[in-house]
């Protein structure tokens, strides 16, 4: 029963890291249907941002370190949406009419930019990204239950659920944000600028994938420039599996598929722990064709 | 006695708690022209769905006589398992091939009617090249037919609304189907073309002797086409009857053509 | 003048944003063992004019794209560039055209080193994938992101057939299709009722789990160790590696006219009729009698026995395969390849795997900067060829005199 | 045959990609060591010149990557890194006569199969270093029971292969034997099941990232039981990745470099040259390099036979030690030995 | 109110409008007929900004609004029926009303608005919470109309209104026309096939043949005029 339990925690961990990412990458998907190759390299810029913020920080102040996680947190927030709004501007923008395989070559070359950028920039190198986050002291009796990190992960993945759902469910932005996904000429018939709203989408998709990228980071302890692929794609995977666009259905599936890879890993073996995922998401997809929250695409005739 | 081609038994299509279609009993006879009206939301493109296996009817019985006159029950067989019986149709919401010619469009309606497999297709044995050669020039007619010759090389998508309307006609004709089902053949043309119209389904069904069921707004085109008229209303059937009859049944008046 | 001064306002405007942007990463390093930081400010310098003059050429780019200014231009462009395709096309042309074309191929591999013979023998591979790959996306309309999966069948075909039975290459090269289509076959069945993404991400999972078998099988697959020492293809007796590589080039020149012909008849037959016509419009095409299950099968089927025969000749090529080349980035540059060029264009398909497959090869000079030029090739292209470098050009059938 | 001009050395590995960090450590080696006898003149006479080439690791793209450097008229190659990789060159690099000295393929099969006559290696295959370990779980550590766990991939599997058969060969029982996903975000699952083994020590065989998470989240999770690795978590990365979790780590490695001078001067000049610690197989693409420079030297020409008997026939020092190559190409004198980390840097045991 | 001078407006090389030049005054009935494929459509697309004319201007209300996105448009007043309906798909019947008024702030009054159309369409009141996809064609059509006229807009362009409607509906849909121009002064711009009836309700209207403006002049005069008869009101 423990050691179920404990698989539980650790499909919840992966669940949530996933979902941190998967959050962000399906708000950018809902609206513009594009597979977003370039989110995980957002991702992975928001997690370099904030390392060499905090390090330059870290070595020419002496501020306490939850001031520098903040500090390195709002600039890896801010670099990251400023990374996403360029490249939708420069590489998506022009191909709005164009097919949607062409945006996702697009995407595709994008990533490979950022990825090489940074690869020439900063190193090919993992480098430690020293934990910023401190240690709770009541979960210490716990700790090998969980850690504050996995913790703050957690949580920090439920609120920015919350938000996000709030944003789209309840906003005025949120309202064009629905429309502009559905019927662009429509959407903007009835007012609404298209532009900005994509622009918005951009921001706070890699605003997330920032957040994301700084707490994985910190639990990971390392990162280097290629830590955002696998990270985009398993997004791809939890935010398909969800249901394409839906907030919650982003986390259901993240957790889905962490819970899949951790139970998978725990009674079978780790070597097939992706394949387990894999085969879960056929599965549910067989079963449930438009995804766990996903809306049955109902097609009138 | 003529035959009947369509017979729709006691059949009811519900959507979550929505009865769109509710306990109708529907039948035409080989080369009748039968009109299916009835006010926006009456349940008649869900009908056709149902008849032509798009949705699956929730109760009730569908079934197709074929011309040897065995009868055929339909009910949940796949859409083009349908269309081999001799149901063609057309949709209210245009579904051409867009970025395909008028030409090839009507080629792609040919196919129940053609054999070559994939391996006739890479080796392309004389059967095959007669049928392909066979294939194109008996489009060219169809689309002759209609009035579309013209546009035989133009993508589908830059036909005019009410070109696009026709090439559907083309389309479904060329699966050479028993019974045409025509869904608002007339929506978006202006009076002049919708006249021709008239007289091109009249054409149809005289020289092909092909069967039609059509749904139409368009009351002019109705009563000067059809034999027989059904009518729904909320999903029921209303009236029945001869185009005169109906014109003249106060609850039609009342649910649908109005003064 | 005005319009200037905004252009050079626009263009400032666009350089500081991206100084602004770039700052942390391209200025800063820290490292934070030394605790040392390194301003490396010169850096700044080089964004800011590269994104002054580049953002002005861009703009310009676009807006003659858009607005189809020096539309006259572009126009006879492309019919230069089309000119191949033409002169193909046009009867008296076609045997002088393909003679010419025939002994060029065919002298190549004397006049030039054995280097650029095997990058040529790889970008023809990458035809062959592309092609096949055309099948499931540009006529059937089905987005696969698995399709590596289909050349792994392939390539440890021969791979395991060699090690365990010494099956030879030409033996293997059928079998190889045979067991691309019939994966093909056992993927296609699940996905049927899928749709758009949704099938995407399950053709991406049935390729990743089929690395993962062939990683973890390694009792019968040799794991990731790989499998080595995979013979070329003799001729007679063994050749020397020189011979070797020419005479599998002139293999791989064979296959993919053989590919280009059964292509052409596809596309323009019942068959391939019948998958267009369900990648535009699944419920109509249904409506006008075509069996969706039947047509989603032979996509898949089609599609997986150019994979599986790519497969035996990179076993063939290399001489030695392991799962790390069957990734998912490798499926993905598949479908680079075949949107790239065109889809469902057959020339533009192999332009785009000749590009996909060159363009990393001829960078090397770039040396560093080589993945990040293809990742910008990549986005200007698709920006300024939406529709495909060679865009589709479909049958024109003659109508016949008679207007009447 | 022109005897003009720079002689040209490749260097092949992966230089973009997910394994470019295990590829240009090599380059900056060799760089670095170039630099150094190009200031003193060369080697017979002549300046030496790079060539140097990205292969991603992949098969398909390294007998590309060979084709060209053999077009290019290189003398002999560093590399590749990778064994697959290498076993997809070697082909084309036999037939073209050429040496490849590789810093960082450990397979096997490489040397010990004969299917490679052409190939050397600056580094011990898995074999070698995988008795080291089991020899030293069992006498030093005297650990009864193990959890092996690998990266799946081709070094990674190797070790842990080679380790499994030696450890059961001194009565050790394997209680797990599992392959882990590499670049995975979190390791806990597995972490959990060892947990719930009665496993005395952990073998790992792979790379530094994942050592590093799985140290770490082992800590966390308060699994204090010995991890021991291999040549690919014997890095400085490592423990600077790592960290504190780190401490206590054994993982082995050519014996005693860090107290070499020459290895010293090497890492120093990295460091004054590009400013950061070198990254993996520094010292052995350093090594190859230098190994490969005197053996042109000692041979007194270019020719890849005259090369090859050099290598094989003659003692280098080099920041590994004092090396040569034997019959199958394998380093005489690259030794293994355990090591562990205290206070922050691998000390020899 | 609304100008348009010598507008061409081009589908990548095709040519659609060449040179079209009509104008609205404020609180008319304006209707446009013309054949499939005249340019009808294209003509509203330019006007809204949706496919900015190459050459000419737009002017409402004395602004050039040529070039302008048409989301600025909107802000202007102007609301459209778009061919095809462009239903949101996946929203309910009331989040497609409620999306028609997205510019609106005031609550109290989009609330009577709200009211005003289900009592016009009671089957849209009937469907509120149904997706808009699944709607009937009609039904649909309806749902567009209504949308439009949440935006509460000072001129509205209405393309083809009684496409796919029951006879009954289409009656009352010129009358509510009538109705939204007499009552709130609602300027309308107005392209059907249904040309009687649209003549009817127009004060003036214009005829479009390939692109170019071919006749203009009152409604009745037009419903006089032989050629018109012959090709657009089929008697
Ligand atoms: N997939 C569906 N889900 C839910 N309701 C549906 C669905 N399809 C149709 N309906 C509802 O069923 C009713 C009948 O629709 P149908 O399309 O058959 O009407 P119709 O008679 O063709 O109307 P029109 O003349 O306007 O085209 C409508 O009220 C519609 O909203
Ligand atoms: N998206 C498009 N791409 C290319 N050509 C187009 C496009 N839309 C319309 N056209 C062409 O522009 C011309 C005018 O079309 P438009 O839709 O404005 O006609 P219309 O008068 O509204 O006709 P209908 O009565 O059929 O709606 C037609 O020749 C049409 O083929
Ligand atoms: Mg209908
Ligand atoms: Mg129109």
């Amino acid at each position: 029963m423990k050691y179920f339990l404990q698989l539980v925690l650790a499909g919840l961990t992966k669940g949530s890291i996933y979902a941190l990412i998967a959050l962000g990458y399906t708000m950018v998907y809902g609206i513009i249907k594009l597979i977003n190759f370039a989110h995980g390299e957002i991702y992975m810029i928001g997690a370099f941002t904030a390392l060499i913020i905090g390090g330059v920080l870290q070595i020419t102040t002496g501020l306490p370190p939850v001031t520098i996680l903040f500090i390195s947190l709002a600039a890896a927030i801010f670099f990251s949406a400023g990374y996403g709004v360029t490249m939708e501007n420069i590489a998506y923008k022009p191909l709005r009419k164009a097919p949607r395989l062409t945006a996702l070559i697009s995407a595709i070359g994008m990533s490979l930019v950022l990825q090489n950028y940074v690869l020439l920039a900063q190193t090919s190198d993992f480098l430690p990204f020293r934990s910023m986050i401190p240690n709770f002291s009541f979960l210490i009796p716990g700790k090998s239950l969980v850690t504050t990190t996995q913790l703050v992960i957690m949580i920090t993945t439920v609120v920015v659920m919350i938000f996000l759902t709030i944003l789209i469910k309840f906003t005025r932005m949120g309202k064009a944000m629905r429309a502009t996904s559905q019927d662009k000429v429509m959407a903007q018939l009835v007012g609404i600028d298209i532009n900005k709203v994509i622009t918005f989408t951009f921001a706070i998709g890699s605003a997330t994938a920032a957040i994301g990228g700084v707490l994985i980071a910190n639990h990971m302890g390392q990162i280097n420039f290629y830590i955002g692929f696998l990270a985009g794609i398993k997004a791809f995977v939890a935010a398909v599996l969800g249901g394409i666009g839906s907030i919650p259905g982003a986390v259901l599936g993240s957790f889905v598929l962490g819970m899949a890879e951790s139970f998978g890993a725990g009674y079978i073996s780790s070597a097939y722990e992706d394949a387990f995922a894999f085969v879960i998401l056929i599965i549910i997809l067989i079963i449930k064709p438009s995804g766990l929250m996903g809306r049955n695409e109902i097609e009138k005739v | 006695m003529s035959r009947i081609i369509l017979e729709i038994k006691d059949f009811s299509m519900v959507f979550g708690g929505l009865r769109a279609v509710d306990h109708v009993n529907i039948h035409i006879n080989d080369g009748e022209i039968v009109a299916l009206i009835g006010p926006n939301g009456a349940g008649k493109t869900t009908l056709f769905n149902c008849v032509t296996g798009v949705y699956k009817p929730s109760e009730g019985d569908i079934a197709v006589s074929n011309p040897e006159s065995k009868v055929i029950r339909t009910n949940g067989m796949k859409p083009n398992n349908i269309t081999e019986l001799g149901l063609a149709r057309t949709f209210q919401n245009i579904r051409l091939f867009s970025s395909m010619t008028a030409l090839e469009n009507v080629m792609i309606g040919r196919h129940p009617k053609l054999q070559a497999g994939i391996f006739g297709a890479i080796f392309r044995d004389k059967s095959t090249r007669t049928e392909e050669k066979q294939v194109v020039e008996d489009s060219l007619v169809i689309l002759k037919k209609l009035g579309l010759k013209q546009y035989a090389n133009e993508p589908a998508s830059s036909l005019s609304y009410g070109a696009q309307r026709r090439l559907e006609i083309a389309r479904a004709m060329a699966t050479e189907p028993q019974l045409l089902l025509l869904d608002e053949p007339a929506a978006g043309m202006n009076p002049q073309e919708t006249k021709e119209l008239d007289d091109t389904i009249t054409r149809i069904r005289d020289k092909e002797g092909i069967t039609i069921l059509l749904i139409e707004h368009d009351m002019s085109l109705v009563m000067s086409l059809s034999e027989r008229i059904y009518v729904l209303d909320y999903g029921k059937l209303i009236a029945e009857g001869s185009p005169d009859e109906v014109k003249a049944n106060p609850a039609v008046i009342k649910a649908y053509l109005g003064e | 003048m005005n319009k200037v001064l905004k252009e050079i306002r626009t263009s400032a405007l666009s350089a500081l944003w991206m100084m602004i942007l770039t700052f942390p990463i391209i200025v800063i390093k820290v490292n934070t063992i030394n605790m040392t930081v390194n301003w490396r400010w010169i850096n700044l310098m080089w964004v800011g004019t590269g994104t002054f003059i580049l953002s002005w050429l861009w703009r310009y780019l676009l807006d003659r794209k858009e607005n189809g200014s020096g539309l006259k231009k572009t126009d006879t462009k492309e019919s230069r560039r089309f000119s191949l395709h033409k002169s193909l096309n046009d009867k008296k042309m076609r045997i002088p055209v393909l003679s010419t074309l025939a002994v060029l191929v065919l002298v190549l591999p004397l006049l030039v080193n054995f280097y650029q013979v095997s990058i040529m023998t790889s970008a023809l591979i990458f035809v062959i994938l592309g092609l096949g790959l055309n099948i499931v996306i540009g006529y059937g309309g089905l987005l696969h992101l698995g399709y590596a999966a289909f050349y792994a069948m392939g390539a440890y075909s021969y791979g395991l057939m060699y090690l365990y039975w010494g099956i030879p290459f030409w033996v293997a090269l059928p079998l190889g299709a045979v067991s691309g289509a019939v994966f093909g076959l056992l993927i296609g069945f699940p996905v049927l009722r899928l749709r758009g993404d949704y099938l995407a991400i399950v053709t991406l999972a049935f390729g990743e789990i089929a690395r993962l078998v062939l990683e973890n099988l390694s009792g019968f697959t040799k794991g990731p160790e790989g499998i080595a020492q995979i013979p070329r293809p003799g001729f007679i007796t063994k050749l020397s590696l020189q011979g070797a590589t020419i005479y599998l080039f002139y293999i791989c020149i064979a296959l993919v006219l053989f590919t280009i012909f059964v292509m052409r008849r596809i596309e323009d037959s019942r068959i391939g009729r019948a998958l267009e016509a369900m990648s535009e419009d699944d419920i109509a095409a249904q409506s006008m009698g075509i069996d969706l299950t039947k047509a989603k099968l032979t996509t898949f089927a089609l599609g997986a026995i150019w994979a599986g025969m790519a497969g035996v000749l990179l076993a063939a090529k290399t001489t030695y395969i392991n799962p790390g080349s069957f990734t998912l980035m490798e499926s993905v540059m598949i479908l680079v390849a075949v949107v790239l060029g065109g889809t469902g264009s057959i020339p533009g398909v192999i332009l785009g795997a000749f590009l996909v497959t060159l363009i990393p090869e001829y960078f090397r000079a770039l040396s560093d900067y080589r993945m990040l030029m293809f990742g910008v090739a990549l986005v200007v292209m698709s920006i300024f060829r939406p529709q495909g470098i060679i865009p589709r050009v479909r049958k024109h059938y003659i109508v016949g005199e008679d207007q009447s | 045959k022109k005897e003009e001009g720079a002689i040209k050395i490749a260097v092949v590995g992966p230089h973009t990609g997910d394994l470019a960090s295990y590829g240009i450590p090599t380059i900056k080696a060799a760089e670095l060591v170039v630099a150094d006898w190009n200031a003193n003149g060369g080697v017979l006479g002549r300046q030496i010149e790079l060539v140097i080439e990205d292969d991603v690791c992949k098969p398909e793209v390294a007998a590309n990557s060979a084709a060209k450097v053999v077009g290019e008229g290189v003398v002999a190659v560093i590399g590749h890194i990778c064994s697959g990789a290498t076993k997809s060159a070697m082909g084309i690099y036999n037939e073209a006569n050429l040496p490849a000295i590789s810093p960082s393929a450990t397979n096997p099969a490489l040397t010990q199969s004969g299917n490679y006559p052409n190939f050397f290696r600056t580094i011990a295959p898995d074999d070698a270093q995988a008795a080291t370990d089991a020899e030293f779980i069992d006498k030093k550590l005297g650990l009864k029971t193990v959890a092996v766990l690998h990266d799946k991939q081709d070094y990674g599997k190797g070790f842990a292969d080679f380790t499994v058969a030696s450890l059961e060969g001194l009565g050790i029982e394997i209680v797990l034997y599992e392959g882990i996903t590499a670049n995975a975000v979190d390791y806990s699952a597995i972490l959990t099941k060892i947990a719930n083994t009665d496993a005395e020590g952990i073998v790992y065989g792979g790379y530094h990232p994942e050592a590093s998470k799985l140290v770490q989240q082992m800590s966390q999770m308060g699994l204090d039981i010995p991890f021991i690795s291999d040549d690919g978590v014997k890095d400085n990365t490592f423990i600077q990745v790592a960290g504190e979790y780190s401490e206590g780590v054994y993982a082995s490695g050519p014996m005693d470099t860090s107290s070499n001078p020459m290895s010293q001067k090497a890492t120093a000049d990295h460091k004054s040259t590009y400013g950061e610690d070198p990254g993996a197989f520094f010292i052995n693409g350093y090594a190859a390099t230098i190994a490969l420079l005197t053996a042109i030297e000692n041979a007194g020409s270019t020719d890849g036979v005259a090369i090859m008997d050099a290598l094989r026939s003659n003692y280098v020092d080099t920041p590994l030690g004092n090396i040569s190559f034997d019959e199958n190409g394998d380093a005489i004198g690259v030794g293994f030995a355990v090591y562990q980390v205290q206070n922050g840097v691998y000390v020899e045991l | 109110m609304l100008k348009v001078d010598n507008i061409h407006t081009y589908y990548g090389n095709i040519q659609a409008l060449k040179g079209i030049s009509l104008e609205v005054n404020k609180g008319e009935i304006i209707c446009l007929i013309g054949a499939n494929g005249a340019g009808k459509s294209t003509t509203l697309m330019s006007i809204s900004g949706i496919e900015p004319p190459r050459s000419g201007t737009v002017i409402l209300e004395g602004i050039d609004i040529t070039g302008m996105p048409p989301h600025k448009i909107v802000t202007m007043g102007m609301s459209q029926v778009p061919e095809g309906r462009r239903i949101f798909p996946q929203l309910t019947v009331l989040e497609n009303l409620d999306m028609g008024a997205y510019l609106r702030t005031d609550k109290e009054e989009m609330k009577r608005d709200l009211e005003y159309v289900f009592e016009l369409f009671p089957i849209l009141s009937q469907r509120r919470h149904q997706i808009g996809g699944t709607l009937s064609g009609g039904e649909q059509q309806m749902l567009a109309i209504s949308r439009a006229l949440m935006a509460k807009p000072r001129i509205l362009l209405l393309d083809e209104p009684s496409l796919g409607l029951a006879p009954l509906i289409v009656q009352q849909i010129f009358g509510i026309i009538v109705r939204i121009n007499k009552e709130q002064g609602t300027t309308i711009f107005l392209v059907e096939q249904n040309a009687n009836m649209a003549l009817k309700i127009a004060d003036r209207g214009y005829v479009l043949q390939n692109g170019i403006i071919v006749k203009t002049d009152t409604s009745s005069a037009l419903m006089a005029d032989e050629e018109v008869k012959n090709a657009y009101l089929g008697v």
